[in-house]
């Protein structure tokens, strides 16, 4: 048992995280030395994940409003509007940290949470993203996290049915010490039944709903039980594991629970659970909060006030009931199986009082809880913007297709078929957009409408220069949205950084903020909803910036849209947007020069609505039969993915611009749509990028089971050269599938133009039966 | 030489499989079931015949790949022949 | 002739409206969602026990939805020749009832497996093959953690000679390391089938194909 | 009254966990690992004080749920007092 009159020593409130300041105001807040649950209390409320204490300033100052944002951040989830009286509700939110303590629960409970999130504001969840980072592959902790948080995800979203749709994953060195594990969920709600947490009425029943209550994740107060507990039996995990039967069980009845009309306000008990969500619904609603802890359904014997008010037990609620209705209410959730308690009621007096036993174990203001928080102005540094590289600052490769065939097998490129396939991505029979392209599309039960959705960030830009790689990553997402024909409406982010309180880190986070803001508000992407984590280090070693995005985005009507798969031979392939050949920070110098310099690529944002409206428009008149934004690893890249995922060989053109042939192929210029576009119809394409100067081209062809490289000047000596180079580093080459190492092999013939040939054809057409002969006479060889 | 490791839910880790068993034995009509623990038994067979060396043999593959000893507790028993 | 189709819910049940969805869809009729409480069914033609993860799949898959209240009243229509449709978790649940032989164990590569597959018709004489074409093969997605179907030799040899494969997985699909690519079983008499893959879910061109509305198609035309 | 069941999977019957965790123990080193079975271990806890009556409504769990005795073997024991 913890006593909750112990003295309060300033071990102890170290313990608890809190500063000597913020224990100095908690005394001239209250006046005398708060009991234990007191202190317990304000830490978790006071904590940065609670209280925002370090980057509230900077939110503040994210465009959060927009004709269609129904309601912005501050509850659950953003609410958006997509017309015909439906809402999407969505939202980002990490957990790292306990991720790479039990990567499977923690993931799973990751997932549990945000699903929370979305239903607790009355909406069905429909789709579910996650955006990962892991360590470096070859780090001995890296497999054992990668595989326990994809089936921590899988687990969660396949048993509560939701369909995992998309997402992210990258390894870096700069992780080892610290996963990133951010899970997105949107739900459907009509926009005239939307639930919020702010209390209203006094003396109304307080309900607490779903699983029981145990010591699950209590952190400060495992050290602290440790201290006061003689005869701790053995030193009790902090662990939360997930229940993603109950929480189905709770999805069901809480929607059956919203018809009814019972519902007044309605809080998921998510971090700090009973006392965040208490005080969170008192708060808003300026109404005092009772609970008389004898109440709430218990799974262990003898919990104390401290240890209940702490817990972070998943799949639990909180509600305000509107008291005529409690008996339907009460038959529903027996009706699944779930606990339903009244476990306080309203006042009008401000005061947050718990009861234990008949005896009053805690008493603050309530809404000094919330608002008085700490808020800091967190001293910070800019790095020096990085200088911009031209083309020829990076060295040109020996050969091209080597790059190509390396960079396709780095763990930040390889597909990700091995963690998709790991979650249900068609359960609820809507999806129409599935994982593997550049955003997932769900359709609008019953209508012809879909939502897209994805999640971008690219760590090494922010890492280069904050502002420009925030802004970055909001195109990118805007580009994955519209690349499937989707107009976007708006974002939800995860603000994952190191130590805020070091000058440096503090720069990155303002300059991030800074440049998010303005993509925003250019692109009129507002911001509804999002989360912060920071302090995301390890003995002093910290993460790289990572501000993940989710962009969700409406298509009219999903018989027309787009997806990254070549569909058939003959297309002609056309690059879209501008390109200078921009090799900073980009795959490519990282693999040729083995580091990362210089500044990011631009982001020139009117470009990017220019070019957005143009691919739009062409989707929806049927005009591209494939589309993909151009991002990591440049156009080759682009198009070697398309050519991959629809099963379509293409010829490439030679090309005779101004650039070299490496930074055109790998630049990694902002802006830029690979379209896939019948060749009667290119003419009219390319002319209406130009009546919008954009530059456009044709690149390529469509055609074949084989993927041409087309080298001038090496001649039939020098291509069969680079076959052999080829097929030979493809041997080597690393590939992983489901976390193993996987055998390719490819087989490649070569012909050289010569005078007597006629024509791009015949030439192509001695390639193909070479080709042919190698596959034949054994695979995995060169023939010319 | 035959051993078994048992691998069970550390105290006051929430047991989503036991809770609902104890919930399906009860409408099954089994009254007076206080509780289940869902715990795992592996049965393993090992070409080692000193007993000392298995023992330790299989505390390491229980504390590297069969337990999880974030969440789990184990033990390791020896068939006596 | 419109059919009377119902869907069982069982608490974790996670399929019930895309397979409402798709019954109505294809049927022309409502079909009714029946409670797992509920200890009696209403007048049917086709009794549908839907995908999910019933009881969250503790314990064993479909263990302990197979031992709910509407279990008896499901065995009861069975015997009277009501068609009975498994598909996913309804499937171990009819297996775990003994409703079908064998079982569902844990996918032979151990991972839950969500992918398109090909499905060949062993038997297009069934009740619900019979709108494709014998061998036909035809585009379905999976999405299961337990689907590796097992059974003792004789049983096995049982379900070949009698032509009670109705499905198998195709040209080299086989997500979960099932018997003899066995995707689809009958029972006995022919009017109780089980299957992992989701049918339900492939059935208008925004879900890339509409395969697997011939396999409702045939329900529909069985119970005529 | 505290009790354990075991539930294994009879002989014959194919068990891919087991198989996989052979596997698994084989690349982390472990050598001479003849075969691995995975079972389940449920402890229970009974209202129940006579161990007759107690073992015989175990048994009956078992049979009726906790055990799928198609393909799985149980076990009773009752924990000495
Ligand atoms: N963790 C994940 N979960 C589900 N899908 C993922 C995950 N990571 C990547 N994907 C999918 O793999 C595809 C490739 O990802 P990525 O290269 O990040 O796409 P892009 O560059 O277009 O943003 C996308 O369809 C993405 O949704
Ligand atoms: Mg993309």
């Amino acid at each position: 048992m913890i006593p909750n009159d112990v003295a309060i020593t300033p071990e102890l409130i170290a313990e608890h995280g809190l500063k000597p300041d913020e224990y100095q105001r908690i005394l001239d807040l209250i006046g005398r030395e708060p009991t234990l649950t007191e202190l317990g209390i304000f830490s978790a409320m006071w904590n940065e994940h609670c209280s925002y204490k370090s980057s509230k300033k900077w939110l503040r100052t994210l465009p959060t409003t927009g004709p269609r944002v129904i309601c912005g951040p501050g509850e659950n989830a953003g609410v958006v509007d997509i017309g015909d009286g439906q809402a999407i509700i969505f939202k980002m939110e990490s957990h790292n940290h306990p991720s790479y303590i039990e990567p499977h629960e923690g993931a799973a409970t990751g997932v549990g949470g945000i699903l929370r999130d979305v239903f607790t504001m009355g909406a069905r969840p429909i789709a579910a993203l996650n955006a990962l980072r892991f360590g470096e592959p070859d780090h001995p902790r890296t497999r054992h996290i990668v595989s326990g948080v994809v089936a921590g995800i899988g687990g969660y979203g396949n048993s509560f049915g939701v369909p995992t749709i998309g997402g992210e994953v990258n390894f870096d060195p700069s992780y080892n010490g610290n996963c990133l594990v951010n899970a997105f969920a949107a739900g459907l709600a009509d926009t005239d039944k939307i639930f919020y947490s702010e209390a209203k009425g006094v003396g109304l029943p307080l309900v607490y709903l779903g699983s029981k209550t145990g010591r699950d994740g209590i952190h400060g107060a495992t050290m602290a039980s440790a201290e006061f507990d003689e005869d701790t039996e053995e030193k009790r995990p902090t662990v939360q594991i997930g229940d993603p039967f109950s929480e189905k069980l709770l999805l069901e009845a809480c929607l059956e629970l919203m018809a009814s009309g019972a519902v007044i306000a309605i809080q998921d008990m998510g971090a700090a659970g009973l006392t965040c969500s208490a005080v969170e619904m008192g708060a808003k609603g300026d109404l005092g909060v009772e609970l008389d802890l004898d109440k709430v359904p218990c799974r262990e014997e003898g919990m104390t006030a401290y240890e209940m008010m702490l817990s972070e037990s998943q799949e639990r609620m909180l509600m305000v009931l509107d008291p005529a209705r409690e008996k339907d209410a009460e038959a529903i959730f027996v009706k699944w199986g779930l606990d339903f308690a009244v476990v306080g009621r309203t006042t009008d007096d401000l005061r947050f009082r718990i009861r234990r036993h008949g005896e009053v174990m805690a008493d603050l203001p309530i809404k000094d809880l919330g608002d008085q928080a700490p808020e800091y102005d967190r001293p910070f540094v800019k790095a020096d913007k990085p200088k911009p590289l031209s083309p020829a600052d990076v060295p040109a490769p020996n050969d091209i297709s080597d790059v190509l065939v390396k960079m396709l097998g780095l763990p930040d490129m390889c597909s990700r078929r091995w963690i998709w396939e790991q979650y249900d991505h068609m359960v609820m029979g809507d999806t129409v957009g599935r994982p593997g392209g550049d955003a997932g599309v769900v359709r609008v039960h019953g209508t012809q409408k879909g939502l897209a959705i994805a999640c971008d960030v690219t760590p090494r830009y922010v890492a280069a220069d904050p502002a420009m790689g925030a802004k970055q990553a909001v195109v990118e997402t805007w580009r994955n949205l519209t690349a499937v024909g989707a107009d976007p409406l708006a974002i939800t982010d995860n603000l994952n950084f190191a130590n805020p309180e070091r000058p440096e880190i503090m720069g990155q986070f303002v300059g991030a903020i800074k440049g998010r803001a303005e993509a925003c508000r250019v692109l009129d992407s507002p911001v509804v909803s999002g989360n912060v984590a920071l302090y995301n280090e390890t003995n002093g070693v910290g993460i790289p910036p990572t501000p993940a995005i989710g962009g969700v985005g409406l298509i009219p009507d999903v018989a027309h849209m787009a997806d990254i798969a070549l569909k058939k031979e003959g297309d002609v392939l056309i690059v879209l947007g501008h390109e200078n050949g921009h090799l900073g920070q980009s795959l490519y110098q990282e693999l040729i020069a083995g580091k990362l310099e210089g500044a990011p690529p631009p982001v020139d944002l009117a470009d990017e609505i220019k070019a957005g409206r143009l691919v739009r428009a062409l989707i929806r008149e049927d005009k591209a039969t494939a589309v993909h934004d151009v991002s990591d690893g440049g156009l080759l890249v682009a198009i070697a993915e398309m050519a991959l995922a629809g099963n379509v060989g293409v010829e490439l053109f030679a090309y005779e611009g101004r650039l070299p042939a490496y930074a055109m192929w790998f630049g990694e210029d902002q802006g830029r749509y690979v379209l896939s576009v019948d060749p009667m119809r290119a003419e009219e394409v390319l002319e209406r990028a130009r009546l919008l100067a954009l530059p456009a081209r044709i690149v390529a062809r469509t055609g074949g089971e084989e993927f041409g490289i087309i080298c001038p000047e090496v001649g039939l000596h020098g291509a069969i050269e680079l076959a052999r180079k080829l097929n030979r580093q493809i041997d080597e080459a690393t590939f992983l599938f489901e976390g193993t190492k996987i055998d390719v092999t490819v087989s490649l013939g070569c012909s050289e133009w010569t005078e007597e040939m006629k024509s791009a054809q015949a030439v192509l057409q001695i390639a193909d039966e070479r080709l042919y002969e190698a596959k034949r006479t054994g695979r995995n060889r060169v023939c010319g | 030489m035959k051993a078994r490791i048992k691998v069970t839910l550390k105290n006051g880790v929430l047991d989503p499989q036991g809770k609902a068993i104890e919930g399906a034995l009860g409408s099954l009509g089994f009254s007076g079931v206080a509780s289940v623990r869902q715990g795992k038994l592996f049965e393993v067979e090992l070409d080692e015949t000193d007993p000392a060396k298995a023992k330790a043999a299989l505390e390491e593959m229980s504390k590297k790949l069969l337990a999880n000893t974030v969440i789990e507790n184990y033990a390791v028993e020896l068939d006596e022949k | 002739m419109s059919m009377k189709s119902g869907v069982v819910v069982f608490p974790g049940s996670n399929r019930e409206r895309d397979m409402l969805y798709a019954l109505e869809n294809i049927t022309g009729a409502k079909p009714q969602a029946i409670w797992h409480a509920d200890t009696e069914l209403p007048e049917l033609d086709l009794v549908v026990l839907c995908g999910g993860f019933s009881y969250g799949d503790y314990l064993r898959t479909g263990a302990i939805a197979a031992r709910g209240h509407i279990m008896p009243a499901i065995v009861k229509a069975a015997d009277k020749g009501v068609r009975i449709l498994g598909i996913c978790n309804g499937f171990q649940i009819l297996c775990e009832a003994g409703l079908l032989p064998g079982v569902l164990m844990r996918n032979a590569g151990l991972k839950f497996v969500c992918k398109e597959v090909k499905l060949e018709v062993a038997n297009a004489k069934t009740d619900f093959t019979r709108k494709y074409a014998q061998g036909q093969v035809w585009r379905c997605p999976v999405a299961h953690g337990d689907g590796n179907y097992f059974t003792d030799p004789e049983t096995l040899k049982r379900l070949e000679g009698e032509g009670r494969v109705g499905l198998r997985y195709a040209e080299g699909t086989n997500p979960n390391g099932s018997l003899n690519d066995i995707a689809g079983i009958l029972n006995e008499r022919g009017n109780v089938f089980g299957m992992m893959p989701h049918p339900e879910n492939m059935i208008e061109p925004m879900n890339g194909a509409t395969d697997g509305r011939a396999l409702f198609e045939s329900v529909l035309e069985a119970v005529a």
